[in-house]
């Protein structure tokens, strides 16, 4: 069997439930594959990862693997099993925050590490500045977790709907006593949870071929998963290390991810992809890329796996 | 190959050096010159290697880059400079080892405390930093008092046990000859203990250096405001930018190690006396 | 007679170890008068420091009683009656010479002006004018030595406890500083106890040469001198001195063959 | 022993004001529920609240304990939740970082003895070394020696060595240093060669210089092991642990970790004093 | 007449320090024959220990000659020619006596049944039998001091030389070693180059006493010793034991006084 080795964004969760699904109900083996699968965490940048040569594959939010193209490493999205992003600004109402107008003059917590690119586009758009001038918000790097917004020092947090977000509610605020603002809906969604390999690699027809039969195996996964959101989520329980995730939230968490990945059979639509290169083009003085980026993408490889 | 090949020949040519520089009289100026021969030497040899080797800039940069880098950013690193090591390390370093001492002070003076606070202390002082960050971080906010707050755990014990110890360092003979002249033991603390017990203050003041510039960087991981070395290191790995990383690497290292060499000049003239700072004069 | 400055009566003194008791001293009686010049000779551990300790109310007898100028060693010690001299010199090494035979004066609160004229004039009295700005380690191990003394004798006290203060120096360094002590002792009429292992020492300096037997502490023999209160040097080679040395030494055989 | 009646008191008094700020530290929260739920908080119910909570911002001593003991006892120690298992992971790495680190410290040290230029070049960098942020640098390596093929457990034993190798470097040069001029003088009489020296010489001496280097250096061990845990993916062990309570707010998590870390570094640096205790009573030097 | 076992010409030796040279010996100039005691004797720093360092190719001369069993220094060395022992016993707190005394006879690689032997043979010379499993903080001073002579003689070294071997002791006990010292040398007939503070102990052990003068390092007088090679403890009441001291002690008194 040849060696495919994924490295994921985060931590085991339902996030990642398709290539869980794909490992534990042996669609790998199917296609002849031997697939690892590495957690990530708060201090792992998958597209170091790769580029270190400690994976083939890996799972990255868009923003991220073109502002490393810019830097010189040639990352190519080579499928996109989420359709719509999961990511939101979820604020107090009793901080005074009902709409975006609000935003001026108040604390916000935002992560970083790469995942700061669409939040600031989005400020850009909206014309506030994140520097701390006058007029401005406020920017706090958020931790691993929603303490600010319950301890009061922010009056917003980034949250995932799958995710923070239910940690807020499970830590006793009320979805009445919240204002989210989605960035679906605020017209600033950039691509989330693509597969995303080297560009050299793909030179090589042996490589295209594990990653064809790679992405059709994981694509098999998800929709696996989506039709079977409990036994999914006791899969990601099975195969989480540290012991920390509890069934009811891998249950919930697993019933929203289904959500974002149902629109996609695993092709990048190329029109989400122009949404997101427009959005971080517009990122003000300080813009994420400079300029459109070219061959970010290839059908190459979903086009052989799913016909 | 050709890089390699250079820093082989660096390598060669800076050990000889010191080879030979070691062979002079050891006056003051070899004896600053040689770590910088052996410290040029070592970078050359990065430069030559990352080059010769052609290391993907996302992995290691060159130093030509990170220097490159760090001229081009001082306004960056200056206000990271100010927010982490100013605001958050230099206040908990105050705090922490001013309040380390007043309690070695205190409990020196009643040896019931002194054996109950430090086999605790010990115990307190083996909390790995990495897991009370993100709990001082909780409490104290994300702003630079977490982080002063962190230092603070981090340099207490170290400053507090080795105080304690200092304290205890007049020997027998000399406590007494306070006691045959009826000396209040206020009196004897001022012009016998402290004095004595300065090699191991500064000792402990060392060591509190290096700890609260690496307690308040890592403390900025847990949360922070959007500058600070911490918070530029984690991002800009995020973002690949390595040699920004590395930059902000250089400047922590070059801050500890002057902080390191400022207490340790300080302790010279404090401490002249002391054999030890005799021996090198 | 006047009251003796030192009066014991049947001191005990013992420690509480870890390996069970050690008795360091047993029934000690000793009367030490004004003015006398008291040595104290003895194999190693056998009590000569402990004694020095307990008239200075750095330890606690366990049994018997101890008065020093009529009172309890411990109100002579708020007076102030006491200069120790240790074995090591033990000046502090970040004060000057100067500001190291100044300390009991700081102490004790004098005035700037006093302290500054009671320095000069002790430094003087053990030929060490000159030296207030030197620190310690710059000087020769015999030049601390007088330094810890003239520390001693800044205050006045009535009187010196010096415990084996010349142990440490060579024989040349130690002969000149007897003839200095001795010098000195006469000026001043200080009372002195003086612990040594030197058996010529004791003979030349003292008016009273005690014995005392190893463990537990006991005196076996108090031998008064006859020599006379002038003693050159040679006065160790002449035959009274060498009688006197050979009793102690006899003294000092006996209570080894019994240890 | 004669210390355990102050140690205890001062034990006693530090959980006695460890229960108080958490009733200070988890008021607000508590107020927060109560006010939103529109009912107003009796003293007691305030201190039970606080001293109940599920995500406390102090959780209480007895929380902490329940919690160590659901996750030791009543877990099998090969389960992923049981803690044991996890200290277990954390400790091996501990345990291979720190003979690492005390093998290249004690060679760097017998280096800077016995060579000039290692003692004057290299000596001001160890110390630089330490200036640096390590746990800032751990991703990094990570990575890099991931490139390189160097995978599992030996990455966070690394970052382990680099913590202790310090310590250990200190106290050797001191140790191999203490024979005094006069013993190494009559060596030379006996026309001893350098590794008979060492031998027989510098190395006995340097024994207590050792282990008080071991002590320190076993802790920052431990602290690198827990720090290498984060950027490997919070897989397994206490610094994953600790990541992932920190990631989810769960506090009693946290300080269960953080506790069974002080006590495994307690135990480690008891285990090195007993070590040293029996190998110096046999050396004749205790 | 045989070739003299040691044979310095002329040395000089200058050490270079942060304050300067520092004279150490000039022109030094001496015999000493085989089976000599030669005592040096000086105040503190007038380079005795420098000299001995030197005969045991511990420290160069910088002008001058030395020759040691007519061969340079190094080459005696390497020959395994000296004895050395120092003021302060220097044993090895991890090892027993006996591995003490044995740890040079390892080093020049006997066999481990003749170290035994030796081992036994010199600790019964130095009256230590039966202490052979005892480590060194178990034993007085006294007896360290023995053993770390033991260790110099484990191996058949022609020349003792010896550094203040009794600074530390006290009297009594210093005696003691000082007479069980001579025996020895009669018993072995090696030669002895001895460095003390004391002038009895010079004179009583001595065939030969080499009085030096301070910095620079020069030698002021060679005595040579009308006392019987057979000395009870009483032969320094003897008017020819005080007589040589006399002599020694105003041989000192002059050095100091240029000094
Ligand atoms: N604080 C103490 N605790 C226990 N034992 C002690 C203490 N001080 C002294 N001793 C013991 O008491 C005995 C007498 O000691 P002391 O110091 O008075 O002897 P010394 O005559 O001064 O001896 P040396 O000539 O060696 O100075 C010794 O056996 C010593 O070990
Ligand atoms: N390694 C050295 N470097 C510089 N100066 C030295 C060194 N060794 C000795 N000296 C100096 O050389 C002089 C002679 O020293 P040496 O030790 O031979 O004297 P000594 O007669 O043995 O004195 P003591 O009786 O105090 O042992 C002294 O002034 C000493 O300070
Ligand atoms: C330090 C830190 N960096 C980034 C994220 C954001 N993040 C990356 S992947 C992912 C999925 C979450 O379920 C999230 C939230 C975070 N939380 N903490
Ligand atoms: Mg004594
Ligand atoms: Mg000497």
């Amino acid at each position: 069997a040849d060696d495919v080795t994924l490295q994921l964004k985060w931590v085991t969760q339902a996030q990642f439930a398709g290539y869980y699904v794909a490992l534990d109900k042996g669609f790998y083996e199917e296609e002849d594959l031997n697939v690892t699968i590495k957690p990530g965490g708060p201090d792992i940048a998958p597209t170091q990862v790769l580029a270190g040569g400690g994976a083939d594959v890996t799972v990255e939010w868009m923003p991220a693997a073109l502002a490393a193209r810019e830097k010189g490493l040639p990352m190519v999205n080579i499928a996109q099993p989420f359709k719509s992003s999961g990511m939101m600004l979820t604020c107090r109402k009793d901080a005074g925050v009902t709409s975006t107008d609000d935003f001026a003059g108040k604390t916000l917590g935002v992560w970083f590490f790469g995942n700061e690119f669409p939040f600031l586009s989005w400020m850009s758009q909206l014309g506030i500045a994140t520097d701390g001038s006058d007029g401005g918000v406020t920017v706090l790097k958020q931790g691993f977790n929603v303490d600010p917004i319950l301890q009061g020092q922010a009056a917003c947090v980034s949250t995932m709907t799958y995710n923070e977000y239910w940690q807020i509610i499970d830590a006793g605020l009320t979805p009445e006593e919240l204002q989210v603002f989605k960035y679906e809906d605020q017209g600033v969604a950039t691509l989330e949870d693509g597969l995303y390999v080297l560009e050299e690699n793909l030179a090589d027809p042996e490589f295209e071929d594990k990653m064809v039969r790679f992405v059709r195996a994981s694509m098999k996964g998800w929709k696996y998963a989506e039709e079977n959101p409990d036994e999914a989520a006791e899969i990601v329980l099975d195969n989480d290390a540290s012991g920390a995730q509890t069934e009811k939230h891998q249950k919930r968490m697993m019933g929203e991810v289904a959500k974002l990945t149902a629109g996609s059979n695993g092709a990048l639509d190329p029109a989400d992809y122009e949404r997101t290169v427009a959005s971080l083009l517009s990122g003000g003085s300080d813009p994420v890329i400079s300029k459109a980026p070219e061959g970010a993408w290839t059908h190459a490889i979903t086009d052989k796996a799913l016909n | 190959m050709g890089w390699l090949l250079f820093a082989l020949v660096v390598w060669i040519v800076g050990w000889s050096l010191n080879v030979w520089l070691s062979r002079r009289p050891a006056t003051a100026l070899v004896r600053l010159l040689m770590p910088i021969v052996f410290g040029v030497t070592l970078i050359a040899i990065w430069e030559g290697v990352v080059r010769g080797l052609d290391i993907s800039a996302v992995l290691l940069p060159a130093p030509s880059a990170i220097a490159a880098r760090f001229a081009a950013s001082t306004s960056i690193l200056w206000e990271d400079f100010v927010q982490t090591v100013i605001k958050g390390a230099l206040s908990g370093y105050l705090l922490g080892c001013g309040a380390a001492f007043l309690t070695a002070v205190f409990i020196d003076r009643f040896p019931f405390l002194r054996r109950g606070l430090l086999p605790v202390g010990n115990f307190v002082a083996a909390l790995p930093i990495v897991g009370m960050a993100p709990i001082l971080v909780m409490w104290f906010g994300f702003d630079w008092q977490s982080k002063a707050a962190v230092v603070v755990v981090m340099v207490f014990f170290p400053m507090l046990v080795n105080t304690v110890q200092g304290l205890q360092a007049s020997s027998q003979m000399q406590r007494d000859l306070m006691q045959t002249y009826a000396a209040s033991p206020m009196t004897t603390l001022i012009k016998l203990r402290l004095p004595m017990a300065m090699p191991f203050i500064f000792n402990g003041l060392k060591i509190a250096t290096t700890l609260a510039l690496i307690g308040a960087i890592v403390a900025e991981f847990f949360g922070s405001p959007i500058r600070g070395m911490g918070f530029r290191i984690s991002t800009s790995v995020g973002q690949l930018a390595l040699d920004l990383v590395w930059a902000e690497i250089v400047v922590a290292a070059l801050v500890g190690s002057a902080a390191y060499g400022g207490v340790a000049l300080i302790e010279r003239v404090v401490t002249f006396w002391h054999p030890s700072q005799r021996a090198r004069s | 007679m006047p009251d003796p400055v030192i009066s014991a009566q049947n001191l005990d003194l013992t420690f509480q170890t870890n390996d069970g008791p050690v008795h360091a001293l047993k029934g000690v009686s000793l009367d030490i008068e004004k003015g006398d010049f008291v040595s104290f000779i003895g194999p190693s551990g056998c009590g000569k420091t402990t004694f020095l300790r307990v008239m200075a109310d750095l330890e606690q007898p366990t049994g018997g009683t101890i008065t020093v100028n009529g009172v309890s060693p411990e109100e002579a010690r708020m007076a102030r009656a006491y200069g120790y001299v240790f074995q090591a010199a033990g000046l502090y090494p970040w004060r000057t010479i100067g500001k190291n035979v100044s300390l009991p004066l700081e102490i004790m609160g004098y005035s700037k002006a006093e302290q500054s004229e009671r320095v000069a004039r002790v430094l003087d009295l053990v030929e060490l004018a000159g030296f207030e700005k030197k620190f310690p380690w710059q000087l020769s191990g015999g030049m601390q030595q007088r330094a810890s003394i003239a520390r001693a004798l800044a205050f006045d006290a009535d009187i010196l406890l010096m415990d084996e203060p010349f142990g440490a120096l060579d024989e040349i360094v130690r002969d000149h500083l007897n003839e200095q002590l001795l010098h000195l002792w006469a000026r001043t009429e200080k009372t002195i106890a003086f612990v040594t292992h030197s058996i010529p020492e004791a003979v030349y300096l003292s008016t009273k040469i005690v014995v005392m037997s190893p463990r537990p502490g006991r005196i076996t023999d108090v031998i008064d001198s006859p020599l006379p209160k002038e003693r050159p040097l040679d006065i160790r080679e002449s035959p009274e001195f060498l009688e006197v040395a050979h009793r102690v030494r006899e003294g000092l055989r006996a209570g080894h063959a019994d240890g | 022993m004669r210390n355990l009646v102050p140690v205890l008191t001062v034990v006693a008094a530090i959980f006695a004001i460890w229960y108080l700020a958490a009733i200070w530290l988890n008021a607000p929260w508590a107020y927060d529920k109560a006010t939103r739920a529109g009912v107003e908080l009796s003293a007691v119910e305030l201190v039970a609240d606080t001293w109940a909570q599920d995500k406390p911002k102090l959780p209480a001593p007895h929380q902490v304990a329940v919690e160590i003991w659901d996750t030791t006892v009543e877990k099998k120690i090969t389960s992923k939740r049981s803690l044991v298992w996890h200290s277990w992971v954390t400790l091996s790495a501990t345990l291979l970082g720190f003979a690492l680190g005390t093998g290249l410290g004690i060679l760097l040290a017998v280096g800077i003895v016995y060579n000039t230029v290692m003692d004057r070049s290299v000596m001001p960098w160890v110390i630089t070394s330490q200036t640096i942020p390590i746990l800032a640098l751990a991703p990094m390596i990570i990575v890099v020696l991931n490139a390189v093929g160097i995978s599992g457990l030996l990455p966070k034993a690394m970052i382990s060595m680099y913590l202790s190798f310090f310590p250990v470097v200190v106290g050797m040069v001191k140790g191999l240093r203490s024979p005094e001029v006069m013993q190494l003088d009559q060596m030379r009489t006996w026309n001893a060669n350098a590794s008979q020296t060492f031998w027989r010489l510098r190395l006995p001496a340097s024994m207590p210089y050792l282990f008080a280097s071991l002590k320190v250096g076993v802790a920052a061990s431990l602290v690198g092991a827990i720090v290498g845990e984060l950027p490997t993916g919070a897989v397994a062990g206490l610094g994953a642990r600790l990541l992932a309570g920190s990631y989810y707010g769960q506090t009693i998590q946290i300080w269960s970790a953080l506790i069974m870390a002080a006590a495994l570094a307690a135990l480690l640096v008891a285990i090195i004093g007993l070590i040293e205790r029996i190998m110096l009573a046999r050396m004749g030097m205790a």
